[in-house]
């Protein structure tokens, strides 16, 4: 069928070349492929979430598809207005029959890069640098230092967040500062899960001639040869096919988990990062996956008890 | 009535400064009148004039600080244009303002070398001024610390500062706009010392005061103004006070009011001891002690600065008092001990402040609202819990018609009335309250004949019902028309008190001036 | 990790977190100083951190950058010198007003030029300032104490961090040793006595904000092409109003200012490493109190229960002679 | 020398202001000329967005409420000769108490609510604005620095509490829970609705006719009451305030906490008619706004009222314009924002020079015509 989507992006901004971006490439993915325009919309304040969705629901797009947690009051509200509209949220579950939630086991894909980190790591000092400091994230940073300390046990983890609010999202000058005071303290490579402010994470990482580790998008191409890999989180793949379902009258609402076994979370190896990736890593992290969706190995997930073992 | 002197006289000498047709208008106020005027080499050159007769105003044009709208300025014969104040001190003028231009925060020598440091980095200039400082203090005794913040000082050194200034700069002609206005005696008596001094060096002085017994001791020539006009010129040694006030004021000088004997009743105002201290914390009134009884009009007479200013504000609940005790009608109004002005209205003590525009007036409001500023809490303004404004309005064109403001629009904004109008429905609004005492301040500053002698009347009118009132005035014309009794502030004290039958000016003028009022009094005799 | 390790990293944040602050506080300094309050800080930071980031990417340079930060920052000094000197305007409106339109006129023109939902491109090495390394930092690097204050404190900031530092005593040398700092801070007090002493009144508050403009133009420039790498919509995040409150609470005076940016700076640092730490004994730090602190600690200042601050006298004021 | 005439206040109060908004609104237009657009378009986009529909209008008189009550807050103040520049955290605190009475009191019915929160409110605003208040009064220290300051400390306090008091166990935003469903102020859709009206749906709620008669309140306090007088006597002339017993500090501190109570009025409008939580950073500007539209506004309520519905109209229309043209964002109405507040309030003189010449000229010849 005729479809009219529409995409919300969550503070940062499509072009954060994280997380938003991520939602914007399977968007823009999905337009190539099939010719369907779509509309968009960033906002500028927490206040503009309603205003955005009812706005889009009112000129009729459909399914409009909600990126980030923050949206989900606003959603919860719209989606009640508009029964008739669909709507995709990820990142967060809005039960409500008109609407679909996707959310996504980043502590798997996080393990992953842990483990790649903790061995290409000379100093074992690794670093983590959060966004806003959220459950969501230290599911990341806890999944992350699994990762880390399977590899190596004696590894050291430095952790930090960027702030409280959704500004924590936005603000790569102190996401720079941060990695900096971590590499002034030993760590060698640091991993971000920080959305725009991980840009300034990677930055610094370059400057100092660390290695930074990517999210969400694929950003190793940001800084060939400093970014060590990137925790790709399909969220470019959870919107192409929130449209396509929509169009093929597939769409169901309900609750998606995407993790690695579904493919909803991975990590990227390009020519950008082929030189620091070693066959030894490549095969270390590749059995880690392999025990991950076996089920030989649960990585813990910080949401479950709002704890980290480590 | 241009009686010029001059060019016959002085020979082929040319004129230190010349001014020929220089007119100047602030909006609607018109502050000089197409004025001429010549003062020549070597002389001190006074003019005098009353409050607003537009004296600074030219001297301001002539030193670059306004322009003149039009008229041309000579300076030793060449025509001059004078844009800004740095074209002035290039051809040699120099000025003392009313007001000092100095620099609190900075110290002396920073104060005399700006603007003309000597070179882009300070160092280079400032020791060569230090000496040509110490050089300048000594050939005019002017003896101040160069070191010394500008705002610490007292205001006759920062006079001398100002005076610093000029020469700093080589003035050879000097405008010192009323500088005796803020001095005690003996500055006043060292500064005419050193416009002595700089008369003998050949330098031009121009002296602007009010006090005519200055101009007589110091000047060689006198011009006076009169409402923007350029009214007469003299040759000090051939005039005298009362001719010069004549002209000053436009016609002869009302020295006594007609009005009957006094009949005071009760005390109604008690002054005990009272100290009042000002913003700075400097004592400016000490140990006041007087009465003010029911049907006299007491007058407080002193050069302005004195201390009456901070008097009148404690009496009318302004200003806190430190010391003493107030009473009015026997119970405690002391100002700062839980009594404030409004207290005092209640009680029925009504105000004329000095300061007209500063105080008594809100300019950006509507007559009928400046005509209820301290009333607006009287039941007679209220209608249910909001300003009846049809009430106050009529109360307004009550006011308006009593005291003949013109013009008689209860709407109009107050600061398009006239100074005299406006002072008129201050009067208005403070006298028709009917109160036990009335304290009032230069009730007619400001004010032109037909009006002060109206205003007098009130205040006498007054006094007849059975009313107490004490009157602070510069003028001691007014006073000594006005008032039954007369108190002589100097210093902050009141040093003597002289019933109006018994003053004249010499006597009050030596009280003024600090002099013993029992060798006053004998001065007088002797003379 | 020994305590003293830490102490000197965190004292490098310090010194990299206050130096657009100490920049910026000085531009304000020098504004203030002549009369003309200058809330624009925060809007003309903001500019110039655009304009740089903009030109850098486009030339290739940092100093390019610069520069273009600083014609921006002058051009608005001079907008807000229109409004308050020439057109005797209210300064804390114009303030406002330069604040306001340059949080929306920057996300404007960098979507219209790159884009990038008003981001600016990433800049490369060459387009950015690069950490300047001392001679022999790397090699004292080990020896005690000092070696890490060299290696780590002093050494390895760019460019613009070292003028940040170095313009306080050439702002004090300015201010208090020459001619042009002498009128302007007597333009600040009473503008009568310069206008009598033969000085353009006018002139001289001109040139003090134009001072003004070419300070916050570099803390501009510092936060987008030195620490940064590009733009991002309101990146100043409250930095200039930070700058005004430490330029108050050093009483107007450069060496005070600059302690006082240290202190905040400080505290930016502190807080951004304090951030979901949970200390012992003491549990989580309310960073926001950090954050805040500066804020608080100005007001305590104002209301005058740690030294009084007085600002110039005719601070606020347009000179007005003829009403 | 010609004489200078006072100008008539349909110039002076009406005039002008147009004037300087024209000029404004002009240089907007070059703006977006500049990023190259049409500025016509955008007019009519603006237009459209703002007025071309029910709903439209709906959400303008929903923006224009907040500006209402921010206008109102710094035209008071700014009566008192005080430059409030803290609407912004006033609101923000203000929201605060609504939300603490909202999720506290939620067993009280909602008429008795509609008013505890409302007082509330004003005691969390009033509260905010009497420090910076006090110490303008009693210590000197300047409001306007304060203010600024204490936005700052504000936003500080709300993110602390909205984190780690207000947030909801287990939820990641910073926002507090939504308040019960039967404190909220009626949508103006479903007041029409009950009346049997069909209305479009939109934010606009019963906090609008409240705005409105706030103004009427104000007005009559500041022309119509003693303390009103009092306060604009303090405004225009401290001294002779003090010297007819209207103690200024005591009015600062009035005046300055009237404000900050109506500020607070905002977090009705969204808090308990909007939002129905309390949400991060929910003031969005509308304290600065304020401070365009009393400047605009002439610190009348009338004018205010006025300038407030351009400001809801800029922010209704632009968002209709982010929408509609994708180069221009947002940040289109915050320069056009900026602008107005520049030529209106900070270059407000700027024309009256030339003006009051022409007006003279054109009176005397008037005059003249007369005469002869
Ligand atoms: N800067 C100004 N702007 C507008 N009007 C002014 C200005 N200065 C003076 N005036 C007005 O011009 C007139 C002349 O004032 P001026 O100061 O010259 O009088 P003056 O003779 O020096 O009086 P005083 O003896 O009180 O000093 C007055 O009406 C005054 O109000
Ligand atoms: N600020 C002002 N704005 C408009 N008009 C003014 C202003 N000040 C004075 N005027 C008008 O200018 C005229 C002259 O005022 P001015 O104070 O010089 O009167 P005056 O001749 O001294 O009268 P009076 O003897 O009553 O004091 C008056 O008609 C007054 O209405
Ligand atoms: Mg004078
Ligand atoms: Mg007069």
């Amino acid at each position: 069928a005729e479809i009219n989507p529409a995409v919300v992006y969550d503070l940062g901004g499509r072009f954060d070349r994280s997380f938003n971006q991520a939602a914007y490439t399977g968007a823009e993915k999905y337009k190539e492929d099939t010719g369907t325009e779509y509309r968009d919309f960033e906002i500028q304040n927490d206040s503009q979430r309603e205003q955005a969705m009812r706005n889009f629901a009112r000129r009729g797009m459909n399914p409009i598809v909600a990126i980030g947690f923050s949206q989900a009051s606003a959603l919860e509200k719209v989606a009640k207005e508009f029964p008739e509209t669909k709507f995709t949220i990820v990142d967060m579950v809005v039960d409500l029959p008109n609407v679909q939630s996707v959310v996504f086991k980043e502590h798997e894909g996080s393990f992953l890069v842990g483990v790649l980190a903790a061995m290409a790591s000379e100093t074992g000092k690794v670093g983590f640098v959060g966004g806003m400091d959220i459950p969501l994230i230290r599911k990341f940073a806890c999944g992350y230092a699994q990762g880390v300390k399977y590899s190596n046990g004696d590894a050291e983890v430095f952790q930090n967040m960027t702030g409280t609010t959704g500004a924590a999202w936005n603000d790569p000058v102190k996401g720079g500062e941060l990695a900096k005071s971590q590499f002034d303290r030993g760590a060698d490579v640091v991993y971000h899960a920080a959305g725009g402010t991980g840009v300034g994470v990677l930055q610094a990482a370059a400057d100092a001639g660390k290695l930074g580790i990517g999210v969400d998008s694929n950003q190793n191409g940001l800084h060939p040869g400093s970014v060590l890999t990137s925790m790709l989180k399909r969220v470019d793949v959870a919107v192409y096919e929130a449209f396509e379902a929509a169009a093929n009258d597939t769409w169901e609402p309900g609750l998606t988990i995407l993790g690695l076994a579904e493919g909803g979370v991975d990590w990227a190896l390009d020519e950008n990062n082929e030189s620091l990736i070693t066959d030894e890593m490549k095969a270390a992290v590749a059995e880690a996956k392999e025990a991950i969706i076996s089920g030989n190995l649960e990585v813990h997930d910080y949401m479950s008890d709002s704890a980290c073992p480590m | 009535m241009h009686q010029m002197h001059g060019a016959g006289e002085t020979g082929a000498v040319q004129p230190a400064i010349e001014l020929r047709g220089i007119d100047k208008r602030f909006g609607a106020v018109h502050a000089n009148k197409e004025i001429d005027l010549k003062v020549d080499k070597g002389t001190i050159h006074g003019i005098v004039g009353e409050n607003g007769a537009g004296k600074s105003t030219l001297m301001s044009i002539l030193y670059g600080f306004y322009q003149a709208d039009a008229g041309t300025i000579h300076v030793d014969g060449k025509l001059c244009e004078i844009n800004g104040s740095e074209d002035a001190i290039a051809v040699g003028i120099g000025m003392v303002h009313q007001h000092f231009m100095l620099v609190e925060t900075f110290s002396v020598l920073e104060n005399v070398i700006l603007g003309v440091e000597g070179g882009a980095v300070l160092r280079d200039g400032v020791e060569k001024a230090r000496e040509e400082l110490k050089r300048l203090e000594r050939e005019y005794s002017l003896n101040i610390d160069p070191d010394a913040i500008v705002g610490d000082l007292s205001v006759g050194l920062q006079q001398r500062v100002e005076i610093l200034k000029a020469l700093y700069r080589g003035a050879e002609i000097l405008i010192l706009d009323e500088p005796t206005g803020v001095l005690t005696p003996q500055e006043a008596d060292h500064l005419f010392r050193i416009l002595d001094t700089l008369k003998e060096q050949g330098k031009t002085v121009v002296l602007i005061t009010h006090k005519l017994r200055e101009i007589m001791a110091a000047t060689d020539n006198v011009s006076v103004m009169r409402q923007g006009a350029m009214v007469a010129h003299r040759k000090t040694a051939e005039t005298s006070p009362e001719e010069l006030s004549e002209l000053m004021v436009g016609r002869k000088v009302l020295l006594r009011l007609e009005k009957g004997e006094s009949n005071p009743a009760a005390t109604v105002l008690k002054v005990d001891n009272l100290c009042v201290d000002n913003a700075q914390g400097v004592r400016k009134v000490k140990n006041a002690t007087f009465t003010v009884r029911a049907g006299e009009i007491v007058g407080i007479a002193g050069v302005s600065g004195n201390g009456q200013s901070e008097l009148l504000e404690a009496l009318g609940g302004i200003r806190s008092a430190s010391e003493g005790t107030v009473e009015l009608n026997r119970q405690d109004v002391t100002a700062g001990k839980g009594v404030d002005a409004a207290e005092l209205r209640r009680r029925g003590v009504a105000h004329v402040p000095e300061d007209r525009h500063r105080m008594a007036m809100v300019t950006a409001f509507s007559a009928k609202e400046a005509a209820i500023l301290g009333y607006e809490d009287d039941p007679a303004y209220q209608k249910g819990g909001l300003l009846d404004w049809d009430a106050i309005s009529a109360a307004t064109a009550n006011m308006m018609s009593e005291f003949d403001v013109r013009p008689d629009n209860p709407d109009l904004k107050a600061a398009n009335f006239s100074g005299g109008n406006q002072q008129k429905l201050v009067l208005a609004r403070e006298i028709m309250r009917d109160p036990e005492l009335l304290l009032v301040g230069q009730p007619t500053r400001g004010v032109d004949i037909g009006a002060i002698e109206f205003i007098h009347k009130r205040i006498v009118a007054m006094r007849d019902a059975g009313k107490a009132v004490l009157l602070v005035s510069v003028e001691l014309d007014e006073i000594m028309s006005l008032a039954d009794r007369i108190l002589v502030m100097c210093d902050g004290a009141i040093i003597g008190e002289v019933a109006a039958s018994e003053a004249n000016e010499r006597v009050l003028g030596l009280m003024m001036a600090g002099v013993d009022p029992n060798e006053a009094k004998a001065a007088e005799g002797q003379a | 990790m020994d305590t003293f390790q830490l102490i000197i990293l965190l004292l490098d944040a310090t010194l990299r977190t206050s130096t657009p602050l100490i920049l910026a506080a000085l531009a304000g300094m020098f504004s203030e100083r002549s009369g003309t309050i200058n809330l624009a800080l925060e809007g003309m930071m903001l500019g110039g951190a655009f304009s740089a980031a903009a030109v850098a990417f486009y030339v290739g340079s940092p100093w390019v950058g610069l520069l273009a930060a600083i014609a921006t920052t002058i051009a608005l000094s001079l907008l807000h010198g229109f409004a308050c000197i020439t057109h005797k305007g209210n300064q804390v409106v114009s303030g406002m007003a330069i604040n306001i339109l340059m949080s929306g006129l920057t996300a404007l023109v960098g979507i219209a030029l790159f884009a990038q939902g008003g981001k600016t491109p990433a800049l490369d090495k060459g387009s950015r300032f690069q950490p300047i390394t001392f001679p022999g930092a790397d090699a004292v690097q080990d020896v005690p104490v000092l070696g890490l204050i060299y290696s780590e404190l002093l050494s390895g900031h760019n460019i613009l961090v070292y003028v940040a530092f170095l313009a306080v005593p050439a702002a004090w040398w300015v201010m208090y040793r020459t001619r042009f700092g002498l009128r302007l801070r007597a333009v600040g007090e009473n503008p009568g006595a310069v206008d009598t002493a033969g000085i353009g009144v006018v002139a001289m508050r001109y040139r003090a904000v134009i001072c003004s403009g070419v300070l916050v133009g570099m803390s501009g420039a510092y936060l987008s092409t030195a620490q940064g790498a590009s733009f991002l919509q309101d990146m100043t995040a409250g930095k200039g109003y930070i700058a005004l409150a430490a330029m108050v609470f050093g009483k107007w005076r450069p060496f005070p200012a600059l302690a006082a940016c240290l202190l905040f700076g400080f505290l930016d640092a502190a807080a951004t490493r304090l951030q979901g730490v949970v200390l012992p004994g003491i549990g989580e730090v309310p960073v926001q109190l950090v954050q805040a602190l500066p804020y608080i600690l100005t007001v305590i200042l104002l209301a005058g229960f740690i030294g009084r601050a007085i600002p110039p006298k005719a601070l606020g004021r347009a000179y007005v002679k003829e009403r | 020398m010609s004489k200078t005439v006072e100008l008539p206040r349909w110039i002076d109060v009406g005039a002008l202001p147009l004037l300087n908004l024209l000029l404004a609104l002009v240089v907007s237009g070059l703006v977006v000329l500049a990023i190259g657009e049409n500025p016509v378009q955008v007019v009519e986009i603006l237009l459209y967005g703002a007025f071309g529909y029910e709903e439209a209008w709906g959400y303008t008189l929903y923006y224009t409420t907040n500006f209402i009550f921010t206008g109102l807050a710094f035209a008071v103040a700014f009566h008192c000769g005080l430059f409030n520049i803290g609407a912004e955290g006033q609101a923000y605190i203000g929201g605060l108490g609504v939300t603490l009475a909202a999720l506290y009191l939620d067993f009280l019915p909602f008429p008795i609510m509609l008013v505890v929160a409302m007082l509330a409110a004003m005691i969390f605003g009033a509260a905010w604005a009497y420090i910076p208040a006090y110490l303008q009064a009693r210590r000197g220290s300047h409001v306007v620095i304060t203010t600024i300051m204490f936005n700052f400390i504000a936003s500080s306090l709300m993110v602390y509490l909205l984190v780690n008091v207000l947030r909801p166990e287990g939820s990641m935003t910073p926002e507090s829970e939504q308040i019960a469903e039967h404190l909220r102020l009626p949508f103006i859709h479903d007041i029409a609705a009950a009346l049997g009206i069909d209305m479009a749906s939109s934010p606009l709620n019963l906090s609008f006719v409240y705005a409105i008669v706030i103004s009427v309140m104000v007005w009559l306090f500041i022309w119509h009451t003693r303390w009103g007088y009092a306060i604009r006597t303090v405004g225009a002339n401290a001294v002779a305030a003090t010297y007819a017993g209207l103690e200024p500090g005591r009015f600062i501190i009035i005046a300055m906490m009237i404000s900050g109570a109506l500020s607070s009025f905002v977090a009705l409008n969204e808090v308990m008619g909007v939002q129905h939580r309390l949400l991060i950073d929910f003031t969005a500007g509308y304290g600065f706004v304020g401070i365009a539209v009393a400047l605009m506004g002439r610190n009348h309520p009338f004018g205010i009222f006025l300038a407030a519905l351009l400001f809801g109209m800029l922010y209704q229309g632009g968002a209709e314009l982010s929408f509609e043209i994708p180069t221009i964002s947002n940040d289109m109405v915050v320069v056009i924002q900026g602008l107005v507040i520049l030529f209106t309030g900070a270059m407000e003189h700027m024309f009256r020079p030339r003006v009051t010449k022409i007006y003279t000229a054109w009176r005397l010849r008037q005059d003249a015509g007369e005469a002869a």
